[in-house]
């Protein structure tokens, strides 16, 4: 119960994009085709998860013990870059090729303030290892759901004829604002 | 017959052998900030090249291609790359979690398990080269 | 010698036309805007006009100086959305209010995407949904209605059905008991209840409704896939926990149901191209709907549902293409 | 029982003010201007000079290739010049205009009208005559009848489809033709059965031509293996996709032809037009036209003779009403514009539709509401407004995985558009541009 | 040093090494850099991304510059030499000067040329129309009005003229990058050379049809009746297929051939005023001044450059009219 | 200026020198800060404290379990000079409208409110935020909780059949505040009865 | 005088957040109103200054494969010592930012000016650049700020306007998530507008 709980709440109440602005960039960036959405979706939950399981490691057997919590923003984001590079590197040395896939399907994934705002959550909310893990799965297929829809609703607007001054970022932008506005409905559902 | 759905990719092309054609793949950003403004060039790594079967004629180095992958390859990469490790690790995240309550055990070898995983890819290694292979079309102004 | 025209074939058109459409679908609200006149009284028509009139000026402003076209007002959608917004605020509704929420519609949901067929997203409900959460005193305020009174005068208000509903159930009531006191399924099918100005009857929007399937407007798919899973998820609901969940009836015939299945989810401009797109965005408004009334902080889902499923149609239009001739071939 | 397809369609007013008048005689006109391009494949070769003499029938030019046609001279006389004469589109066009001296014909040709029952010759020879008399399909498409004919190794025939839909509004020539040539028509199908193989053909007709059925229904009884199938009033029926699966539930896949599904489709006028060449020996050199429109004076279905100018018909009809706007060439769904009357008949032509100037012009655009009756209509379950779109922002390579190839420019999206696009006029260029990089690709 | 302190030095350092390391290995995966050069070059770019260079966007010509070793085979016809040659210092190559060109319309048929033979009825787009007819008038070479050119250009530099129903350049704007050559059906936009002083002399007719076709169906064809072929003495013109054409590389602006046509086919452009000759000339310095004046205006509304070319009428006598198009 | 040759060794040592200097800084800055990050923290405490009690000049700090809930609350017991002048008791409820809302109340000895203030919350602003004017607007006595005494009214909603007029539009947010000064209230009551002092 | 073009090019020409479009995390989750904006510009504008000095005094120390986690560790220093000084001198604005001051270190504007800009230019530049982008990002995220405090409260820096009827506070959206996309998305729009007027 308390896991359904915590999904439906990043999922749909209070998804990480369009409720808690994190890893805006890649939501305006990578979202101009669905199908590389998606793929982005993927990516971010494997490196969501893991960079979670890590970070978490991390606070609770170095930070903690040490009494040096207040390196949690540094210690963290340069874990998380070394993760990131780690996996790719561990790829490109073990199959080529589906490296190569991987580059020609996917922008190159970056951290972003999702990751790095997700692993720093976990901490503030208190939640074990289990409900931490659950919560980035969770928040990562919020963000693949946002980042999905909104490709698509982005797909839509490449084929419209949107007045000049609003084109591009601006109108993808309020179309986001009213995504976000849908959203709203989810209020209070937990 | 279904459409195809593919997925594009801008390269440019480095060499031309006489079996081979070697592409460089124009990396973005993923965030459009930086693309736009040019001003992260922390993801500008440029060094991905793919290498394909030449089978092509009408084509010249330094010429920009589009690299084209089925879109089923492409989530097929996405699934051996991404979302099965996840699944690995997650699942026996939930396995060590029933049988200790140590949270740094169930972390570390939640984690741990993507070491065979990975062993196993680079055995595949061969094959999954057989498994993507892409096709190059031309940039076309009409 | 006569000058020929010279164009491309086909050389005969069905006369078929956008006004043809609009004013269709605005003839076929009339009879909601009767009853509401006749319930709601001059508040009513203070609502209606205010939003039309507000709605048409937007438009006109907006094509005239951002996307700088020919004036579009003559096509009747600015009037139809000015009227669906009002169909969606309660009849004391403030004036200033119903003119920002036209402009939110019209400005921010139509016309910055470029105008009539662009948007993405239901205009009205856009400008609904704004004000709901911007003014969510105003917007819950519902007048009771009074047979025939044409007096601005504030009449006594309280809550919608719906409201009621949630409240008591929040508190720990049963159904039956938070539902003593609220007016018959049969007042509810004539309109006589609280609720936004175009709501209330059922009555007058199915006439509407069959009078657009007549015209052929509209297709049954989305009214009916939509109500149909309301219907069949609210019965489950029900028989799992009459206590907590209401009867089917009970919510297909309060709050804004039959007006959002028949008259905003079918809005062409957002919702799917092919018939099983479309069921499919019914289907998907219907259990967005009993979700958000059942569990939600919002006692009445369909604006929500209805736009969530709209951000949803472009997938929809990219998973249910129809079905390509020759696609599979079938030698029988 | 009506049978009819299933995807998409329209039914267009019919407004078929021709029906049930006799086929006339157009007179010979004083000059034909015979155009060398009037059929699908490689143009034909031009074979006379100026000065030449020729009889009616004599061949003008050879066909360029296999997949082409000859063709002949409609009438005898002097060639008058070989040039490159402004046709109905504007551009300068190879053609051979004649000045007409008596009626002289070939002496091979049976000039009698008595009807020649006998089949002589074998599936091979009457495929050759076909071919010598310069048959194409006279259903709109112009494709060379013989090489419908061939059929190549490795594939089956198990049906003639003989086309006598006329789904068009407003045509009547098929129809009259029918009504006038039955007995013709039938003795043209066994030809083509017989060259083609087959033991079975099916008369597709709809059934806003019942004195056509109930005519051919009689006459049915004369011959064996043809059927006849009243088929339901929908545009564009007579699209040879429509028709197959109408009348034999099969679907050409897409990019295939009616071939792949072991048919053979033909129009009734190719079938006339291919009993007259075996039987009689004479090429394609007149065929029926109905000349038609609102203000016609008098509606006519009129032989003409190939090369006439289309001004002449008009004069037949009754002369050009005052407020003409449009002249298309062909049916209102498919048919070309003429931009003058010195147009000249072809082999392909099978009306002339004369516009009042209200109902000619187009209405204003309006944007796409995304109400999808193109795409209900659309019976290749294509989506037109989609097409038109990525047409219109050159994304070329979606309107070709949208598979723009498949349209058949049946127009039954323009025609249903409440916001009047011109749907077809771009899926047109889409489909154009796709051809044009399909083919550069192969290079 | 607390213990907090050291605690901190001690993590911090480990997984400073650890990066290290782990970025060690990538170092040695990623050995291609891009070169910063590639960032000069594109500071120095116009930023356009109009793809006139023949790449997609600014950034891959850059690429395309700091990796050939020849830079006279790219050009950024926006930047134009200015650009190219701060291209070349950053790179410390040479680049070869590229003579500027300007686009010029090779159609002068407005209404009062050429008679309307019908009316087009179909989508407003030039292809389409070109691919259902010759157009409205008889001569199936010329401009089609529908102004697709100035659709494809990025630059503004182009609008119709609403009496003439032909495409107007704005020299001042055209940054040469062949976007309108691209999209002219009828081929009928040329790139030519900005010439001496900004003059050109050019056929403005595409019409190959015999002269008596020609003349007929349009006044200021080109007849193809090789006048200016045997006046120019610079071997710069070309006959071919009934219509000539002007070499501009080899064209020394002598303007003897624009005497001699007899329709008037051949413009010069930006040329004083010539001696008293017929009164059909108009006084150049009131066409410099009308020009200023509308590059201005078109640029802010190309709509409003309409009204602009009607004021310009009044004063204007029919010939000039005609050479106006190019000049603006 | 060239750049260091990207060999391994140079690499580790840049990265450790790098790390070590900003570790080193950030170790002293965090020693530096360490104090008055307490004591900001302690001043917002004894500020809210302030707020809710009548004027003090020494503190005595309990922890008491309330009778339902998870944690304890905190009674921060205020004198002056050795009389008690009130009792700010930190307390807490799980019914808001988004996550727990933390509120100090200020108690007289026999249980009336003295005043509250809000410590934490997450409502929706512009709705549920506005818990802090709303229940001690004098001029609305019929949304006051001030100088009531929660054992004689009924400190519910009016909705509910409540004294207490709810926040328009935030009635969730209203009950919650409500309950969490119950929570106070009765937690304290109790623990006067236990003859806590 | 490149110095000053430096300086100003951040306000509007390359507006970090409106032209440029980076970070745009806090830029949407912080700005409820012109003062948090303000704070946040100002502790992000504080750590571009200072992490481009930095980085451009030890540039040549740096080995280029490196350079990144080591820009990366000078800016998350920043980072933890805005995060710390906040926490002790401005409690409440620190508690009203919340998780954005440690998600400054994953803003793209500071470790892309540092990797585009410092590690290139010396220090007297960087620093003139960092303020100039930084406050380019402070004058957006007040701008936005105030937009959304003014709709959504009817308040600019905490100062009642009384724009709005008795009763109404102002349209709430603003104030909430949707509102911040949608008035953002209008601003750029405004923007851009404006800038090609002036261009
Ligand atoms: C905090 C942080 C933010 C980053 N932001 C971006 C970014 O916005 N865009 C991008 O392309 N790369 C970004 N990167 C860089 C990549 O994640 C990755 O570290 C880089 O590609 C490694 O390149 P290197 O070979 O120069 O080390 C960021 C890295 C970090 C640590
Ligand atoms: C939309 C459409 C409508 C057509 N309608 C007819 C028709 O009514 N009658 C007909 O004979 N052919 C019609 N055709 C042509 C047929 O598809 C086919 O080409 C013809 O029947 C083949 O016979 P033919 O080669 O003898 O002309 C139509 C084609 C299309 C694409
Ligand atoms: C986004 C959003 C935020 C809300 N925030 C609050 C809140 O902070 N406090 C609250 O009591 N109600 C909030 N509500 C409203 C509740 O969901 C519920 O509608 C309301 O409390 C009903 O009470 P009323 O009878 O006072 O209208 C919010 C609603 C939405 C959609
Ligand atoms: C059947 C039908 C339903 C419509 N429903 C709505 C509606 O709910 N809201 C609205 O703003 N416009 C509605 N319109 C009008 C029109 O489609 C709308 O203004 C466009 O979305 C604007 O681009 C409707 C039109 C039709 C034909
Ligand atoms: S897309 Fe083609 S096949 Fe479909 S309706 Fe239009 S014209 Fe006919
Ligand atoms: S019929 Fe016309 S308006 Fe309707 S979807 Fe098709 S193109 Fe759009
Ligand atoms: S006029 Fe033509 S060449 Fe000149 S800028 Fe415009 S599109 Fe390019
Ligand atoms: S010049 Fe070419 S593209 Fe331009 S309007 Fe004329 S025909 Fe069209
Ligand atoms: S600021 Fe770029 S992802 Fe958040």
């Amino acid at each position: 119960m308390e896991y359904f709980v915590i999904v439906i709440s990043a999922i749909f109440v209070n998804n990480i994009i369009l409720a808690q602005f994190l890893g805006v960039c890649p939501f305006l960036g990578v979202s101009t085709r669905v199908s590389t959405a998606a793929g982005m979706g993927g990516a971010v939950l494997f490196v969501m998860t893991i960079a979670t399981i890590v970070t978490y490691l991390i606070q609770h057997y170095v930070l903690i013990p040490l009494e040096i919590e207040y390196l949690q923003t540094i210690s963290y984001i340069l874990i998380i870059a070394s993760l990131v590079q780690m996996v790719e590197i561990m790829l490109k040395k073990l199959s080529p090729a589906l490296y190569q896939a991987l580059g020609v399907f996917l922008p190159l994934i970056t951290t972003n303030c999702a990751i790095l705002g997700v692993a720093i959550l976990v901490i503030q909310k208190d939640f074990d290892l289990m409900q931490s893990v659950v919560f980035a799965v969770a928040n990562s297929a919020g963000f693949a759901l946002a980042l999905v829809i909104f490709a698509g609703i982005r797909e839509h607007l490449a084929l419209i004829n949107v007045p000049k001054g609003m084109a591009g970022i601006p109108i993808a932008l309020v179309s986001a604002g009213i995504l976000a506005l849908a959203f709203m409905g989810f209020a209070g559902m937990v | 017959m279904k459409t195809v759905q593919e997925i594009e990719h801008d390269g440019i092309i480095q060499e031309i052998a006489d079996k081979f054609i070697s592409i460089g793949i124009v990396t973005k950003a993923s965030c459009v900030s930086c693309e736009i403004g040019g001003s992260c060039s922390a993801g500008d790594v440029s060094g991905q090249t793919i290498t394909i079967p030449n089978v092509y004629r009408n084509f010249s180095i330094n010429e920009k291609v589009k690299i084209v992958l089925k879109e089923s390859l492409g989530l097929r990469a996405l699934f051996l790359g991404y979302v099965l490790p996840f699944l690995f690790v997650f699942f026996t995240m939930l396995i060590v979690n029933a049988i200790t309550p140590n949270e740094a055990i169930v972390g570390l070898s939640s984690l741990a398990v993507l070491i065979p995983y990975y062993s196993v890819i680079y055995l595949l290694k061969a094959k999954l080269k057989k498994t993507f292979t892409y096709s190059l079309k031309k940039h076309y102004n009409f | 010698m006569n000058k020929f025209k010279v164009s491309l074939s086909p050389h005969v058109h069905s006369g078929n036309s956008v006004n043809k459409v609009m004013y269709g679908v605005i003839i076929a609200l009339l009879p909601a805007l009767f009853v509401s006149v006749y319930y709601f009284g001059l508040g009513a028509i203070k609502v209606t006009l205010v939003a039309i009139a507000a709605s048409v000026f937007f438009e006109y402003l907006f094509q005239r100086f951002m996307i700088k076209g020919e004036s579009t007002i003559g096509d009747g959608s600015a009037i139809l959305t000015g009227l669906l917004l009002a169909f969606n605020l309660p009849s004391s509704f403030p004036i200033w209010m119903i003119i920002v929420g036209s402009l939110v519609a019209i400005g921010i949901g139509k016309m910055s995407f470029g105008g009539l067929g662009n948007n993405p997203f239901n205009p009205a409900l856009v400008g609904r949904v704004f004000l709901l959460i911007s003014f969510p005193v105003d917007m819950t305020n519902w007048p009771k209605p009074q047979e025939l009174v044409f007096s601005l005068v504030d009449a006594d208000s309280g809550a919608t059905p719906l409201a009621l509903l949630k409240e008591k159930v929040g508190n720990g009531e049963t159904v039956a008991n938070a539902l003593k006191d609220i007016p018959s399924y049969f007042d509810s099918f004539i309109g006589q209840v609280g609720g936004s100005l175009g709501e209330v009857s059922a009555a007058a929007l199915i006439i509407g409704g069959i009078y657009m399937l007549m015209k052929k407007i509209i297709s049954w798919h989305i009214p009916v896939s939509m109500i149909g899973s309301i219907a069949v998820l609210q019965a489950i609901f029900f028989l799992i926990n009459p206590d907590k969940f209401a009867d089917p009836a009970f919510h297909l015939l309060t709050g804004g149901i039959l007006l959002g299945a028949i008259f905003m989810a079918t809005d062409m401009v957002t919702s799917p191209m092919t018939p099983k797109g479309q069921i499919v965005f019914g289907v998907g408004i219907g259990l967005l709907t009993v979700f958000i009334r059942n569990f939600g902080a919002y006692p009445e889902g369909v604006s929500f549902a209805i736009l969530i499923m709209n951000s949803l149609v472009p997938l929809i239009n990219k998973s249910f293409t129809p079905k390509r001739f020759g696609e599979e071939v079938t030698n029988g | 029982m009506l049978k009819t397809f299933k995807l998409g369609g329209v039914h267009p007013p019919e407004n078929k003010f021709s029906a049930g008048k006799k086929i006339e005689q157009l007179p010979i006109p004083k000059t034909v201007t015979i155009p060398i391009g009037q059929h699908i494949g490689a143009p034909a070769q031009i074979i006379v000079k100026r000065g030449d003499e020729v009889k009616v029938g004599q061949v003008i030019a050879k066909a360029g290739g296999f997949v082409s046609a000859n063709i002949h001279s409609s009438v005898s006389g002097k060639v008058k010049k070989l040039d490159e004469t402004v046709d109905g589109s504007g551009y300068r066009r190879p053609s051979v205009v004649i000045d007409v001296e008596g009626d002289e014909w070939l002496d091979t040709i049976d000039k009698s009208d008595t009807f020649d029952k006998e089949i002589k010759l074998s599936a091979e020879e009457i495929t050759k005559k076909v071919m010598e008399n310069g048959i194409v399909g006279l259903g709109g498409a112009t494709f060379p009848t013989h090489v419908k004919l061939s059929v190549p190794a490795g594939k089956n025939v198990s049906y003639l489809i003989i086309n006598a839909v006329e789904c068009e509004p407003y045509l009547t020539a098929d129809h009259q033709l029918m009504l006038e040539k039955g007995d013709e028509i039938f003795l043209g199908t066994q030809l083509l059965m017989k060259a083609l193989g087959v033991t079975e053909a099916i008369i597709g007709i709809e059934n806003n031509k019942p004195d056509a059925i109930s005519h051919l229904e009689n006459l049915a009884k004369k011959y064996s293996g043809i059927k006849i199938q009243g088929l339901k009033v929908k545009y564009p029926q007579g699209g040879e996709k429509q028709l197959i699966k109408a009348l034999i539930n099969r679907e050409v896949p897409s990019g295939g032809l009616p071939l792949d599904v072991g048919c053979v489709v033909q129009n009734v006028g190719t079938a006339f037009a291919v009993y007259e060449a075996v039987q009689k020996n004479k090429p394609l050199l007149e065929r029926v036209v109905s000349v038609t429109g609102k203000s016609v004076k008098t509606p006519i279905n009129l032989m003409v003779r190939i090369g006439t100018a289309t001004s002449e018909l008009v004069e037949a009809a009754g002369g050009l009403p005052e407020d003409s706007g449009k002249v298309v060439s062909g049916g209102p769904m498919m048919g070309k514009a003429m931009a003058d009357l010195t147009t000249p008949i072809a082999k392909g032509s099978s009306g002339v539709l004369i516009f009042r100037n209200e109902e000619a012009g187009r209405e204003k655009i309006h944007p796409c509401i995304r109400c999808a009756n193109c795409v209900s209509v659309c019976p290749m379950g294509l989506e037109p407004y989609l097409l038109m779109t990525l047409t219109e922002k050159h994304d070329y390579d979606r309107v070709e995985s949208e598979r723009a190839l498949d349209c058949i420019e049946c127009g039954s999206c323009s025609y249903t558009c409440p916001s009047t696009r011109p749907l077809l006029d771009y899926i047109r260029l889409g489909k154009s541009t796709v051809s044009k990089i399909i083919r550069s690709r192969k290079q | 040093m607390s213990d907090t302190v050291l605690f901190t030095i001690i993590t911090l350092s480990a997984i400073g090494i650890i990066a290290a390391v782990i970025l060690y290995f990538l170092a040695q995966k990623f050995k291609v850099y891009e070169d910063p050069k590639i960032d000069e070059v594109d500071e120095a770019l116009p930023s356009a991304n109009c793809g006139g260079c023949g790449f997609p966007g600014c950034r891959n010509f850059a690429e395309a510059c700091v990796k050939t070793d020849d830079l006279d085979s790219l050009f950024c016809p926006v930047g134009g030499n200015d650009c190219m040659s701060e291209v070349a210092t950053i790179l410390g190559k040479v680049v070869a000067e590229k003579t500027p060109q300007v686009a010029v319309l090779r159609c002068n048929g407005s209404p009062k040329h050429r008679e309307r033979v019908n009316t087009y009825d179909g989508a407003e787009n030039c292809t389409i129309a070109h691919n259902l007819y010759g157009g409205y008038t008889d001569c199936s070479y010329g401009c089609l009005g529908m102004g697709e050119c100035v659709d494809s250009c990025n630059f503004e530099a182009m609008y119709m003229d609403k009496e003439t129903d032909l495409p107007v350049i704005i020299q001042e704007m055209c940054t040469a990058c062949g976007a309108c050559i691209e999209a002219c059906p009828k081929d009928l936009l040329e790139l030519r050379n900005k010439g001496k002083k900004d003059r050109r002399i050019f056929v403005s007719c595409m019409n190959e049809d015999k002269g008596g076709v020609a003349k007929k169906a349009c006044d200021v064809a080109c007849i193809g009746c090789s006048k200016c072929f045997k006046a120019c003495k610079f071997d710069s013109i070309e006959m071919k297929n009934n219509r000539a054409y002007i070499d501009f590389e080899k064209c020394v602006l002598c303007r003897a051939c624009v005497k001699v046509c007899p329709t008037e086919a051949i413009h010069e452009i930006n040329f004083p005023l010539r001696k008293p000759k017929p009164a059909v000339e108009k006084p150049a310095s009131t066409a410099e001044v009308k020009d200023v004046n509308l590059v201005a205006e078109a640029k802010k509304n190309t709509e409003n450059a309409k009204v602009e070319t009607k004021v310009e009428k009044e004063d204007t006598n029919k010939q000039d009219e005609n050479k106006n198009n190019e000049t603006k | 200026m060239a750049k260091k040759a990207d060999t391994f060794i140079n690499m580790v040592i840049a990265l450790l020198v790098i790390s070590a200097v900003a570790a080193t800084t950030l170790g002293y800055v965090y020693e530096a800060t360490k104090g008055p990050i307490a004591e900001a923290k302690r001043l917002k405490l004894e500020k809210a404290i302030a707020e809710v009690v009548p004027e003090f000049d020494r503190i005595e700090t309990i922890m008491v379990m309330p009778t339902e809930g998870k944690d304890s609350l905190t009674f921060y017991k205020a004198f002056k000079g050795e009389e008690l002048v009130g009792t700010a008791v930190k307390t807490y409820t799980e019914k808001g409208y988004s996550g727990r809302i933390w509120i100090i109340v200020g108690f007289t000895d026999n249980g009336k409110i003295i005043n509250y203030a809000i410590l934490e919350h997450k409502e929706t602003p512009g709705l549920g935020d506005k818990m802090d004017p709303w229940f001690k607007n004098p001029e609305k006595p019929k949304r006051m909780v001030l100088d009531k005494d929660p054992a004689k009214i009924n400190l519910t909603v009016s909705k509910d059949g409540g004294d207490i007029d709810a926040i328009t539009a935030a009635t969730i947010t209203s009950r919650a505040f409500l309950d969490a000064i119950d929570r106070g209230h009765k937690t304290f009551m109790s623990n006067q009865s236990n003859g806590g002092n | 005088m490149s110095q000053i073009k430096n300086f100003t090019k951040g306000f509007i020409k390359d507006n970090p957040v409106f032209v440029l479009l980076l970070g745009m995390c806090p830029v949407l989750g912080v700005t409820t109103s012109a003062m948090n904006g303000l704070g946040m510009g100002l502790a992000t504008t504080f750590v571009l200054v200072m992490s481009n000095l930095v980085v451009s005094l030890v540039k040549g120390f740096i080995p280029s494969k490196v350079r990144i986690p080591a820009f990366i560790v000078i800016i998350a220093s920043f980072v933890t010592i805005v995060d710390l000084s906040m926490a002790a001198y401005l409690v409440d604005l620190h508690a009203q930012l919340g998780l954005f001051i440690p998600l400054i270190v994953v803003n793209c504007l500071v470790l892309g000016r540092a990797e585009a800009f410092a590690s290139k230019n010396n220090a007297f530049s960087s620093i003139i650049d960092g303020l100039g982008m930084g406050l380019g990002f402070t004058f957006a995220l007040t701008l936005l700020g105030g937009t959304r405090e003014m709709l959504g409260s009817g308040k600019i820096f905490g100062f009642s306007l009384h724009a709005f009827p008795e009763g109404i506070d102002g349209m709430l959206v603003f104030v909430l998530a949707p509102g911040a996309f949608i008035a953002l998305g209008y601003l750029i729009a405004i923007i851009n507008k404006l800038s090609n007027k002036t261009a």
